[in-house]
This record gives structure tokens, sequence and C-alpha cells, in this order.
């Protein structure tokens, strides 16, 4: 694999060479500093860099130290990525907004020497935690605002130093030579950065990537997506996460792409306006706030634009999608959509600052699909991947023109995507890691023995389209008493997608048959009920009303034509549940203080319900202990109802295809 | 009138001087024979109770009022009458205790405003607006630039300033009077109706100016705690009259002042 | 809706600052002025010309120099008529007693001596404000046209007290047609529009503003109240006078001194207030607006049918007009130039509404 | 030479009380709504058109009485339609309505009462009376209809003061004018005020018109004595009556002064085709006084707070 990767282009540093060689007059970086838009072409990013490198020799950087990096998206810190590689040193990006104890952990972890940060505000964090870096020697700054009366024993400004190697440079002529030795001596297989996870699971561990392999992949998705040194990209996207490592680093030099660095953090949708990427990334839930947003704002809209804003969506819904994929519309639906990319889509797209998209992607976490749908309606060339730290970011992405809302893709080239017997999903991919960080346990565990990488996640390929549907964290995937499999987060997920359903709980790991309690969405049922005369006096009375069951029941059965859609789930379906009396509740310990319900916990405390669930019975009495906002504790006490709800068929001969 | 340099005068040594000032309005008198002065590169606090005649006190100062008596002394040089643009000419900046921005003017073109005095093109050029005038103006839109950035007010920049609140208007005047480069600021009660959290920002941005610019700060101020948290010295005045001038530590400490705030909240 | 300005970012502060950052705008702006030079002149006929083209552009330019020491100083003024009268009459005198002069020259020669006599007048403004200030510069309006109408040597002892311009020529070209004297007019009004950006956006336009907006912080910050207002009423009176001389020359032809009385000045007032003080495009829209507008309803009666006497018509138009005054100030006080801006915003972020 | 200077001076006084008329009606808005009412000619006008041709048709006495219904009505419209819907604004945008008004009111009153010369004849005999005849050659020739204006202006300056002193209306009106707010606190409802000053206005107005009217005759151009009263605005001071009063004894006889004794100099050295020099040496006059005392006369001196 790595032999795709020419000698003289295996590592950032070279790329960076090659980049200035061939598209030295091109932008390669902007920053939004001092009120406009400050750009480096590619042979002035490499002349800061050859400079930042040699002051950082002079500091006492050597081959194979690791040097931290701290801070938000900033020129000067992408340079100590590259101006440490040139040396043959690690850099180890660590999220800005660490605490200062996950800080000392990672640079601990990670033997730092030294580190590239921001501002006053990171210095002092190290400070804070220097007796625990015992290996720590100097610290770099990017904004001297504040640090002026530091001790500069081992504080450097960045410019400070890159103007000490620039002089260095320029005066020593060995010095240069023997730079260009050193970039030169690179190797593709040196360990080109040190990505630590963010450690949702136990401690962050530090996924070690190689130059070759990361440049392999991004060679892949680079061509892919047909990126080149015409496009856009904007870096708001935390420096230390493998998604920014990958977008605007590693595909930014081997597209040799410019990249947009935000004047602050508070200015990232007003810079992503004035830039106007053509190449742009977002996790979700980004894409959830903008639409929100649109939707607020649209509210205080005059009476027609609203109307006209709704018929267009509408319009859009119909036919942008088809549209977009390049599908037969009718003629009247193309006038139509024309008509509305006039009045709303371009407008609206413009003022999001996305008219320039040409690709983009979201990942990180499953999207909504009328969220997604939206996006793709406008004309958004907006799709999905699937992957992770370990595959250097990408196993699946969404080809143009084939996309499905509830598929990740299939596997990208050069991508072998293998699915264990217990439906963990194992890949092989160019860019997979070396290894765990001074972990060989861990990295053993990772891997399978003939080189494969264990996801975590459980999921299978659509029978239809043979992309890779991912349906839960495989630890988390149960079965049937059956053998079926029984993936929970993926039926909530489904069933959470309706707005009615604020929350569901699905169980069924070693039971007979699936079955869910429900959180219905106030909000939203609340609004059904006033436009339907439904009169209630609290969530409870909403909750336990005949109709909601009714409107609940329905999306279940939705839920469950869905499900049966596909052999590996359709044994999954939904047969019984019941809509909780309470809303689920941090302060009860119910759902963590993110919203993730804690599944144990609320199968203990509502056991009465789940006994209810599967002996039969029509409705069950509960009463638990609540905390209420004052702080004051109570109970409440509830007679919930349990429904059935119809299921499809399952074709036992399809259930083996699989 | 073209006062010297201020970086003839080292730091620590007297900067302004006040001596035997008197000022009266018809009949009622703002201020009595104050004599106090301002070291280059401290904080100096004005404080006292309402009424005090502090505001008097930094419109002497800039030449707002003339005093009937008493003279005043800035970088060595005793000045008799003047005028205020005199005194910015000679290096003096101040911000105001109700926000006097430029409303029709966006929080750039406030600061940029600021640097009126730094820019010498005439009318030819400026009407041209090539060559030097350009380059001028360029130049000084970065000087303006670095404020903003200084000030944290980047996102802001474009907005006019009437549309702002008040706390990043207080900033925007600040940095308008930073623009100026003064020699000498005057603060007039600068986190006058804050909230806590605009407050210790602006005593954040108060200190770094005095750091990163070395500028000499004359202040007045409500807030007991921020004054003696942010001063080096401090001036307590009452009906007029000077009481006490000493370290924060020894102000708080004494007889006078007490007894002139008593029954003051703060 | 029509502002695509995603990917419009700055990469310099001369790009930042432009006059118009937005390309569409600068789209626009250029179409527009190519079309006033090159596809107007196609097909406009005489009247469109001497009744239309040629007396906003003159006017606009008038605007534009009580703009600035109005909409941009704060300093109101009523004596635009007769600085007006003194461009007219410093361009005669000039092109009289020295006919080989270019005729650039004495343009600018009229803004000079308009702009001399502006200081003059503009002294009071340092010690008096606001209406009272109004008040004075009628001074200055009233003395000027008697000045004209009086003092034979201005007039050139001619009987009547009117006065009239030869042939005009500008380097061997005639400028006689209506329509060379519209491109001639035209490629001054350019040509004097942009100066007057150019200053008003940079520091000379910083201090009017700044003393319009706060003459006590004006101060504080080094602002000199004696210079920033003399070199507005400079500024202004200079304009004034060419849009003056402009209007004597290449409008009128042969003039006499009530050309320029107190009505011209409170027409020019009008023209600013309505279009918008503070704003050069409101200028435009403003002389424009009250160009075509007795224009319009002096041709209503006639489109609608109703026979009226001319006397009645004449008085109708006064009603009209002061109605229409009084109903614009009403709907938007800050002139139509506010209207255009508020289009231009809902535009720039269509679908939303702010 | 001493006798014809007399003769001037008291002619001139007496034109000056006539200013004083129209410059009352100023001050009076002015001081209550800080509007700088730029229609006053216009009403002048329109309240003299209206009594001329009114009493073609009736009695002197009823056309004034129908003529001052009129001027309330028109008050109201004007507050109604102009004022109100512009509350707040800045001063020059009342002030630019208020020219708008004058348009739209010398429109309409030439649209309704027709625009030729017309007379109103007060029933004071033309003749002029002479005084002095021992004391100078020829005596002082005195004209009969200015005593009466002067009578007419005694009278409603006196009617005035006891208006703003004794009525509650008065009152609130001072109050009103010293402080919009507090006057709005303690329960005086604005608009009323406005209508009110604005009709007293109006009334001072026909008392102008008819004088005006009777010596000039009713015509467009009385418009345009609008324009002579504003230096008497600011000679006196725009708040202060007894300044609009003292302000136009002072223009009046400044002016007739200067045309008599400055003109024929200015003539001779200028080389000048006539005189007419009383179009702008009021202002000149009001405005080298100015330049000593900025507030005016009774103005009083603002000191600015920092």
């Amino acid at each position: 694999m790595a032999s795709r990767v020419s000698a003289d282009a295996d590592t950032f540093p070279k790329l960076l060479v090659r980049n200035a060689r061939a598209f030295g007059e091109r932008p390669a970086m902007r920053h939004k500093d001092l009120g406009i838009w400050q750009t480096w072409t590619w042979a002035q990013v490499l002349d800061e860099a050859r400079a930042y490198a040699a002051g950082l020799h002079r500091l006492g950087v050597r081959r194979s130290d690791t040097v931290a990096i701290v801070g938000g998206n900033r020129p000067r810190l992408y340079w100590s990525v590259t101006a440490a590689q040139m040396l043959g040193a690690v850099p180890v990006p660590v999220y800005a907004d660490a605490v200062a104890d996950e800080l000392a952990y990672v640079l601990a972890h990670a033997d730092v020497r030294f580190a590239a940060v921001e501002d006053q505000e990171q210095v002092d964090k190290i400070l804070s935690v220097s007796d625990r870096l015992p290996k720590l020697e100097k610290l770099v700054y990017d904004e001297p605002k504040g640090l002026r009366d530091y001790d500069h024993a081992n504080l450097r400004a960045i410019d400070d130093v890159i103007a000490d190697g620039r002089k260095a440079l320029a005066e020593d002529g060995k010095l240069a030579s023997w730079l260009d030795a050193e970039i030169a001596a690179g190797k593709g297989s040196d360990v080109s950065i040190i990505l630590y996870t963010s450690g949702t699971t136990g401690q962050s561990k530090g996924v070690v990537l190689s130059a070759e392999r990361c440049i392999a992949a991004a060679m892949d998705t680079v061509a892919f997506d047909r990126l080149n040194e015409r496009d856009e990209a904007l870096s708001y996207l935390p420096m230390a996460w493998v998604g920014d490592h990958y977008l605007n680093y590693a595909q930014q030099f081997v597209a040799a792409f410019c990249t947009a660095c935000t004047e602050t953090r508070d200015t990232a949708m007003a810079d992503l306006r004035e830039i106007g990427p053509t190449f742009f990334f977002a996790p979700p839930r980004i894409f959830e706030q903008m639409l929100t947003r649109v939707m607020i704002r649209m509210e205080d809209a005059g009476v027609l634009k609203r109307a006209m804003f709704r018929y267009f969506i509408g319009v859009a819904r119909r036919y942008g999608e088809a549209i977009l994929n390049g599908q037969p519309v009718p003629f009247a639906g193309r006038l139509l959509y024309a008509l509305g990319l006039l009045l709303v889509y371009g407008p609206l797209k413009n003022v999001l600052g996305l008219s320039k998209v040409r690709v983009a992607y979201t990942a990180g976490e499953a999207i909504g699909p009328d969220l997604f749908s939206f996006y793709r309606s406008l004309g958004l060339n907006l799709k999905q991947l699937y992957g992770q730290t370990e595959a250097f970011l990408y196993v699946t992405a969404q080809p143009d023109g084939q996309i499905y809302a509830d598929t990740v893709g299939p596997a990208m080239p050069n991508v072998d995507i293998r699915i264990a017997d217990n439906g963990e999903v194992l890949f092989k991919s160019p860019g997979m890691f070396v290894s765990y960080f001074k972990d060989d346990l861990k990295t053993g565990e990772t891997m399978t023995p003939d080189g494969y990488v264990k996801t975590g996640d459980a999921g299978f390929f659509d029978a239809k389209t043979g992309h890779l549907k991912i349906i839960d964290r495989a630890k988390d995937v149960g079965k049937l008493r059956d053998g079926t499999l029984f993936p929970p987060k993926y039926i909530e997920n489904k069933l959470k997608f309706y707005p009615n359903i604020r929350e569901a709980v699905a169980y069924g790991d070693g039971r007979d048959f699936v079955a869910v309690m429900i959180n219905i969405d106030l909000t939203a049922v609340g609004s059904w009920a006033e436009r339907n005369n439904v009169v209630y006096g609290s969530y409870q009375e909403l909750a336990g009303h005949p109709l909601v069951y009714d409107m609940i029941a329905k999306n279940i059965e939705e839920t469950n034509r869905s499900l049966a859609e596909d052999p590996v789930t359709a044994g999954a379906q939904v047969k019984r549940f019941l809509i909780l009396h309470k809303e689920l509740d941090a302060d009860d310990g119910e759902v963590t203080r993110t919203q993730k319900v804690r599944r144990g916990f609320v199968a203990e405390r509502y056991a009465p319900l789940i006994a209810a669930l599967y002996d039969g019975s029509a409705e069950a009495d509960i009463s638990t202990e609540v905390t209420f906002e004052d702080g004051r504790k109570g109970s409440i006490s509830a007679r919930v109802k349990v429904r059935d709800v119809a299921t499809v068929p399952v074709k036992p001969a399809m259930g083996k295809a699989a | 009138m073209r006062a010297p340099a201020a970086s003839d005068i080292a730091a620590g040594e007297v900067l302004l001087s006040v001596e035997d000032v008197t000022l009266s309005f018809g009949g009622v008198v703002a201020l009595r024979d104050v004599s106090f002065d301002i070291k280059k590169g401290e904080i100096r606090a004005i404080i006292g109770p309402n009424g005090a005649g502090k505001t008097s006190m930094l419109n002497v100062i800039n030449g707002f009022y003339q005093p009937q008596k008493g003279s005043i002394s800035f970088k060595g040089e005793t000045r008799t009458k003047m005028r205020p643009y005199d005194a910015a000419d000679g290096g003096i900046a101040r911000t105001f205790q109700n926000v006097a921005l430029f409303k029709g003017m966006s929080a750039l073109d406030n600061i940029l405003a600021g640097r009126t005095l730094k820019m010498k093109r005439g009318w030819f050029w400026q009407m041209l607006r090539i060559g030097p005038a350009l380059t001028e103006e360029i130049e000084h839109r970065k000087r303006v630039e670095e404020i903003i950035d200084f000030l944290e007010i980047q996102a802001i920049r474009k907005v006019p300033v009437a549309r702002l609140p008040y706390g990043l208007q207080k900033r925007v005047e600040l940095g308008r009077a930073l623009a100026m480069e003064p020699d000498l600021l005057l603060l007039d009660e600068p986190m006058a109706g804050m909230n806590l959290e605009e407050k210790e920002d602006m005593s954040r941005f108060i200190i770094d100016v005095n750091d990163h610019y070395g500028t000499t700060i004359a202040l007045i101020e409500h807030d007991m705690g921020v004054v003696m948290d942010l001063s080096d010295r401090v001036v307590v005045l009452d009906h007029g009259v000077k009481i006490a001038d000493a370290t924060p530590d020894e102000v708080k400490k004494d007889q006078a002042v007490i007894d002139a705030y008593l029954g003051v909240a703060h | 809706m029509l502002y695509r300005e995603a990917g419009q970012f700055k990469t310099s502060y001369q790009a930042d600052q432009a006059i118009f950052p937005i390309a569409q705008d600068r789209w626009f702006v250029w179409g527009l002025v190519a079309f006033g030079f090159l596809v107007l002149p196609l097909f406009a006929d005489q009247y469109l010309y001497t009744e239309v083209l040629i007396p906003v552009l003159i006017l606009s330019l008038a605007a534009i120099g009580l703009n600035i020491l109005t909409g941009y100083c704060g300093q109101l003024s009523l004596g635009t008529g007769g600085f007006m009268a003194v461009g007219a009459y410093a361009a005669y005198n000039l092109a009289l007693r020295l006919p080989e002069t270019n005729l650039i020259v004495v343009f600018l020669f009229a803004g000079l001596m308009a702009m001399a006599v502006g200081v003059l007048f503009g002294i009071p403004s340092l010690r008096i404000k606001g209406f009272y200030l109004a008040v004075a510069t009628l001074a200055s309006q009233f003395f000027l046209e008697w000045a004209f109408a009086r003092v034979k040597w201005f007039t050139n002892y001619a009987p009547s007290g009117s006065v009239a311009v030869g042939k005009l020529e500008l380097f061997g070209m005639p400028i006689q047609t209506p329509m060379e004297k519209y491109l001639f007019v035209l490629a001054i009004v350019v040509v004097m529009t942009l100066a007057a950006k150019n200053l008003i956006r940079g520091r000379l336009g910083r201090m009017w503003m700044a003393t319009r907006d706060m003459d006590i912080a004006a101060e504080i910050i080094g602002i000199r109240p004696l210079y920033a207002k003399l070199s507005a009423f400079a500024v202004s009176s200079f304009f004034i006078g060419v849009s003056g001389a402009l209007w004597a020359f290449l409008r009128l032809g042969s003039w006499e001194p009530l050309a320029f009385d107190i009505n011209r000045s409170f027409q020019i007032l009008f023209m600013v207030i309505i279009g918008g003080l503070g704003s050069l495009l409101g200028s435009f829209l403003g002389a424009a607006f009250i160009v075509l507008m007795p224009i319009f309803l002096n041709q209503l009666p006639g489109i609608l049918g109703i026979p009226m006497s001319t006397a009645l018509i004449s008085h109708l138009e006064f009603m009209v007009f002061g109605a229409m005054i009084v109903f614009f100030l009403i709907v938007e006080p800050h002139g139509l130039a506010r209207l255009w801006a508020i289009a231009k915003e809902k535009l720039r972020l269509w679908p939303f509404p702010y | 030479m001493l006798g014809p200077i007399i003769e001037t001076l008291i002619g001139g006084l007496l034109t000056g009380v006539l200013y004083a008329l129209v410059a009352l009606g100023f001050v009076l808005i002015f001081k209550a709504s800080g509007v700088f009412n730029f229609a006053q000619g216009a009403m002048v006008l329109f309240a003299a058109l209206s009594v001329a041709r009114l009493s073609e048709v009736m009695p002197l006495v009823f056309a004034v009485a129908i003529a001052v219904v009129i001027m309330v009505v028109l008050a109201y419209v004007i507050e109604r339609l102009v004022l109100r819907p512009l509350v707040n604004q800045e001063g020059i945008i009342l002030f630019m309505a208020t020219l708008g008004v004058a348009y739209f009111i010398d429109g309409f009153g030439q649209t309704v009462w027709g625009s030729d010369i017309y007379k109103i004849n007060l029933g004071i005999p033309k003749d002029p009376m002479f005084f002095f005849e021992g004391v100078f050659p020829g005596g002082i020739l005195i004209d009969r209809e200015e005593v009466a204006a002067a009578a007419v202006c005694a009278i409603l300056v006196a009617g005035l003061a006891i208006f703003f002193q004794v009525t509650r209306t008065g009152r609130a009106l001072r109050a009103v004018a010293d402080d919009h707010q507090a006057a709005q606190s303690v329960g005086i409802p604005l608009n009323y005020i406005w209508l009110i000053v604005w009709a007293v206005a109006g009334i001072v107005a026909i008392a102008a018109g008819m004088v005006w009217g009777s010596k000039l005759g009713v015509q467009f151009s009385i418009s345009l004595v609008a324009l002579k009263a504003l230096p008497v605005l600011i000679l006196g001071g725009f708040t202060s009556i007894p300044g609009a009063i003292v302000g136009g004894l002072i223009i009046g006889a400044g002016e007739k002064l200067a045309e008599v004794l400055l003109g024929p100099i200015l003539i001779k050295t200028f080389d000048l085709a006539g005189g007419g020099i009383e179009n702008w040496f009021a202002y000149m006059l009001a405005l080298v006084f100015l330049l000593f005392r900025p507030q005016g006369l009774f103005g009083e001196r603002i000191i600015e707070r920092i």
C-alpha cells in the first residue's frame, strides 16, 4: 500500500517543498488577523516553516522529540506541526479546551519536551501543572498579549523563534543545507503525528500515525472528491481532532488547497460566510445549529416571505435531492426548483456561507435524515463518512450521486472491510494507525492477528445498496433469545428522529422480543395537542392520552417497516411499548449530564414497567422517587398503559442471507 | 504647542503635576488648592464621594476648564491656558463617564478618528486617495486593528457604535483613546454601569494598557474594590479639597477618608 | 437576494476599504457609469438632456456640496444659492476677462472663489450652532444675491443685469449640443463625486463626522473645531461653486441673480433632506426626485385629461410638493438613501428578515 | 438733516413693530415645541388672504372671527398630520417639515382664495400725520397705519403676557418650554400644548397679515416678510418674547437708517445699480451681533456640561 507514495513525497515537509515548487504563488493558508485575511503562499509557508524549524532546532528540538501543540486554529500552530516534522520530531496536538488535568496527562504520557501554544491562557494552564511535566523544557507561544512580564527563561514567542531561525539560516549556509538534508532524511515510515483520542471511554490513547499512511489515505480521498489547489477550506475544528488534521493538514498538503483560519472562536460563522469554502466539513451538531438558526430567523419574517420560504422548501424536498443525484425530474419540477434556487436556496446558502461548497461532509455521529435531506435538497452536496482516529478518519464515504441518509457509504478505495461474527466492523486501510503510543497491550487488543483494526462499532452492509450501515457500539449490541441481533441505539435513534419522541429506551437483550419505553417531546406533542384540541393538565396526563398513544404507535409501526427492510434488523422490530409518565431526568440519575440514557439504571428503576412490557399486561403501576428543581425529593406514582404494535412479518428465507 | 517628548522622562519621575489648583463656577467652588502629581508609568486613582470634584479635576487637566488659580505642569512644561485639543496634541487622552462616541460611525471609524493627529497627508492627497494618502490610511488602519485585537472587539469592528451594548461602547471609547498613543490616559469612571464580568474585563484591559503600552493612567472610579486592586497611588478628594494622597492600603486606613465615605455605599 | 457575498473575502486593507466592497455593487456602478456615458447618448432627446439629465447632475453636485457641510459636518446652511451665484459669476468674469482660459480652469476658479467666500461666511459657525447658524447663512444668501444684482462690475455693466456666456469649448472640442453638454457635466460630476467620497472616507471626513456627532469628544482627540468646520465650509462651497458655474454655463446660458435666490437654497436643501443626510447616493436620489417631481406634476393634468389653468397647476404643484415633503419626512426621515440602504440590507440578508 | 433721520428712525421703529409681530409667531412655537417654524410666513399670507377675501362679503369683524376659526383648524390639522407623526424627530427634520407645510399653505391659500392682489381696509385714515412741525422744517411724517400696527402689537403682547402668566394653559406652556419631560410628567398632554401654540401663532399671524396687508396689499410677497423676521430672531433669541420685540425694533430702525445713511455711500463707492441694502443689512447686523453675543439679546448663556 505504502508503495503508492513516492519517496520524494512521503512526508509532509517533503510535500510542502513540492507544493512550494509546483504552486509557489498560490495561496496555502489564510488567517483573518487585524481585520483582513492575511495570506501566505505555499512558497511563503515553506519559508516560514523552514525558519521556524531552524529556530526550534536552535532551541534544542531533536529527532524523535515530541512537541505538544495547544491552541485554536492558527497558522503558526499549523506551522509548528510542519516545523517539528521537518526536524523529525513528532507533533502532538492537544485540545485547547482541555482542563489542566487532562492536559497534564497527555503531555506527560507523550513525554513532550516542547510545547507550542496559542496564548497566555494555555501558558498559564501548562505552568500550573509544570511539576507533573518534568520532561517539558521550553514553551513557545503565538500571542504575546499579557505575557510580557513572564519569566522568559523557558518561554519564547513563536515570532521570535522564527526570526531567530531566519537569521541563523541567512548567516549560516551550513545550517540551511543541514535543514534540507534533515527534511530529505525523513522517511515515510516515520511517525508523523500522535493524535490523542478524546477519551469518552477511559483515559485518552495516543494514536500513532505514520507519514506515508497519512499521505496515502489523503491521496485516496483527494482523488475521490477531486480536490485540487483551487479549493478553499475553513479551519475551525479543533486541531487535535483527527478530522481537522486530516482535512486541513493531510488533504491540504496533498491537494495543495488553501486553508483559512478563523479570526476568533466567536466569529467562525461570519468567517465562514466571508471565505465561502469549496470544501466544508462539520459535525451534525453544527448543521443542526445552522438549521435551527435559519428556522428561528425565518419565524420573524413577514407572512409573504414565510409562505414563500415554506413553499419552496417544499419544492426542494420533492425535487431537490433527485436533481442533485442526477435522477429524472419532471420539467415543471425543474422549473420550480430553478425559481426556488433564485429566491430561496441560493440566497440561503449565500447567507450561510455555503454557496461555493462543492463537497461537504458530516461525520462523528448519526445525522437525522430530515436534517441531512434538508441541506441536500438545497443543492448542497453534503455527504456522510464513517471513520475514526485509528483509520486516520476515513473508512467509508458516500460517493457523489449515491447518497442514502441511513448508510455511510461503501468502503473507500483501497479500504478493506469485514464484518465480524458479533457484527463488529473490522477494516484495513491505507491510513490505519501504527500503534497506540506506549500501549502495546491496547494495540494488540484492537488489531486482529491478520492485521485488521476493530472499530468497536457494529454494522452490516445494506442489502440493496451495498453500503455500510452502522447500528451501534459493538459492545452494546445484544441478542434476542432466538439469536437475532438486537441493536438498541439503532432502534432508539430511528425512533428519536420523530419530533414527537424525545427519548426512547429499547430492551430486548436476552428476551423474546424488543420493547421500548418512550418519552414524548412536550414541545412537539404539546403544539400538536393545541392544534387538535386535546386538553391536558400535565405532562403525565398528556403522556397517557390515548390519542398520543395512537400517534406514537403509528411512529413505531413506521419504524418497524423500516427495520423490516433489512434482513439483519428485521427480527428486532418493536412489539410492545409504553409512554413514560415523566421525563427522564439527569437530576434523578436517569440520563447523564450530556443527555445519554443510563439504560441499566432505568431498567432497575422502572422494573415493574419492564415486567409489564414482557408479561403481556395492559397496564402497570409505578411509583418512583423524584428530585424537584428546588432539590426537594418526592415521589410520583402513575398507572402506565402498555400497547402492542403491529410488526411486519419477516420472510424466514431472507433471514440467513446476511 | 508641541510638548517635549515623554520619552525624555524616565519611568517613576513626575509626568504631570497639579499645583494649588482652584476652580469655581460663579460662586461655587469645585476645587480648592488641590495639588498632586502623577508619575510616569503608574496607575493613579482619583476617588472621593459624589460631588468631590473628581470630574472637574480631569476637566482641568485636559483643558475643558481653566482654573482660576494654580497651574499644571505636564512633561516639565507649565502651561497657562489651553484647549482640549492642545492637551490631545501634548499627549493626553481621555474617556468620559457617559460614553462620548461618534454615534454615526462604526467602531472602526471611531478608533480611526483617534488617529487624526497622527495623520499628516493634505487634502489633495486625501482627495485622490492614492500614493502617500493611501499608504498612510492603510498604515493607520493597521495600528487601529492592533488595538481592536488588543481589546478583543474584532467581531464588532464594522458595527455602528450606536447599536453596541454599553460595555462594548466603553471598550471602543478606550480604543479611541489608545489610538492616540497618549502619554497620559485619563479614565472617567471606566467601569460605571458595568456588570461584574465586564468590570473584570475592563480591569484587565486597563492593567494590560499600562503594562503593554507603558501608558500612564489616571482614573476616577466609584468601585473602591477596583480602585484598590488597580492603582499604585490614590488621591482622595472631598468637597473639592484633597484629603489624602497615598497608596491604596494607607488610604483604606485613613480616618479622614473613612469619614468622608461614611454612609456612602461603594 | 441578488447578492452572493460568500467567498468575497478581503486580503488587503485597500480592498477592505474600497468604496464598493461588494462585487455586485461594483458591477452595478460600473454598469451605471457605462450606461450614462455610452448607452444614454444613443437615444436621449433634447428634452431629456436639458430638462432632466443635466439639471439632475448639476444639482446633485450642489447637493453633495451641501451634504458635506450639513450631512457630514452637521452645520445647517441656507446659503447654497448664494454660493452657487459666486461660482457662476466668478466663472463668468474669468471667462469674460481672460477669454483664452481653459474651461476646466474656469470651473476650478469658480470653485475656489466660492470656497473663499464660503470660508468667510463660515466663520460664525465657530460661535453659533443649529438654527442660529442656519439663519446666519441666510445673511450670505441675501448679501450675495444683492451684490450680484447691484454691483455693476460683476455683470460687466449689462444694462438688464442679465449676463450670457459665449461659445463653450474644451481643448478645441465644442460643447454646444445638449449631448456634448451632458457628457461634459457627467464627466465632471463623476470625477468630483469620487473626490468627495475619498475626502469623506479619509481623515478629513472623519473629522467632520466626529464634529457632527459629538464636538466635545472630537476636541479631546485633537480635532480643532475651527479647522473641521471651516474645512467643511471650504470643500462644501467648492462643490457648490462649481455646480453654480455649471448651472449658469451649461444649463442656463444666460441668467440673472434671481436664478440663485433663496428658493434655490431651499431646493438644494430639500434634495439633501429627501435624499438623505450624510449620504452621497442620497444627494443624487434627492436631486432626481426634486427635479422630476415638478415635471411629473406638470404633466399629470394632461395625462389625466383634466383641463386646468396654468396658475392653478402652479398652485397645485406647490401643494403637492409641500405634501410630498411632509409625507416623505414622516415615512422616512432619513431620506431615500436610507430606504435604499434598507432595501439593500434586505437583499443581502434575504430570505432572512435581519 | 436731523429731521429726516428722526423721521426715518420712527418709520423704521414702526416697521420693526411689524417684524416683531411676525417674529412673535416664530418664538411662540419654538419656545413651546422646539420647532423652527418656517411656515410662519405662509401662515401670515394665508391669514391675510382669508381676511381680505372674507371681508369682501361681510363686515371685517366677522371676517376676522372666521379667520380665527380657520387658523385654529389649520393648527389642528398641522398638529394632527405633521407634528404628531414626527414627534421625537430631530429639529432639522421638523424644520424641513414646516418648509413643506409652508409650500402647501402657499399653494392651498392661493388655490382657495386666488392669487391676485387684494385689499384689506382697516378703516384707519390713510393720511399721514405730522408732528414737531415747529422743531424741524416740514415736521416729521408718521404713517397712521403704522401707529395702529404698533398699537395692535402692544395689545397682542400684553394679551400674551397675561395669557402666559395668569392662565393655567399659559403656565403649562412655559413648563413645556423649560422641560418637555417634566411637563409631561405633571400630566400636560404635549399634543394639546402644541395645538394651542400653533393656534396662538395663527392668531398672531392674522394680526400681522392684516397690518401688512392693509399696508402693502395682500399678495404672495407677504409670505416673504417672514424672512425678515429671522434676523430679529437671532438678535432677540429664539425663545424670548421681549427679545422678539426689541430685536424687531432694532432691525426695523437699523435697516431704514442704513438705507438712508449707508446706502448712498455704498452706491457711490462701489458703483452700484441702486441701493436695496435693507435686503441684507438686517442679517449682517444680526450676524455681527452674534459674534459678540451668540445667545442673542435675551437668550440665556449656555454652559456646556461635559
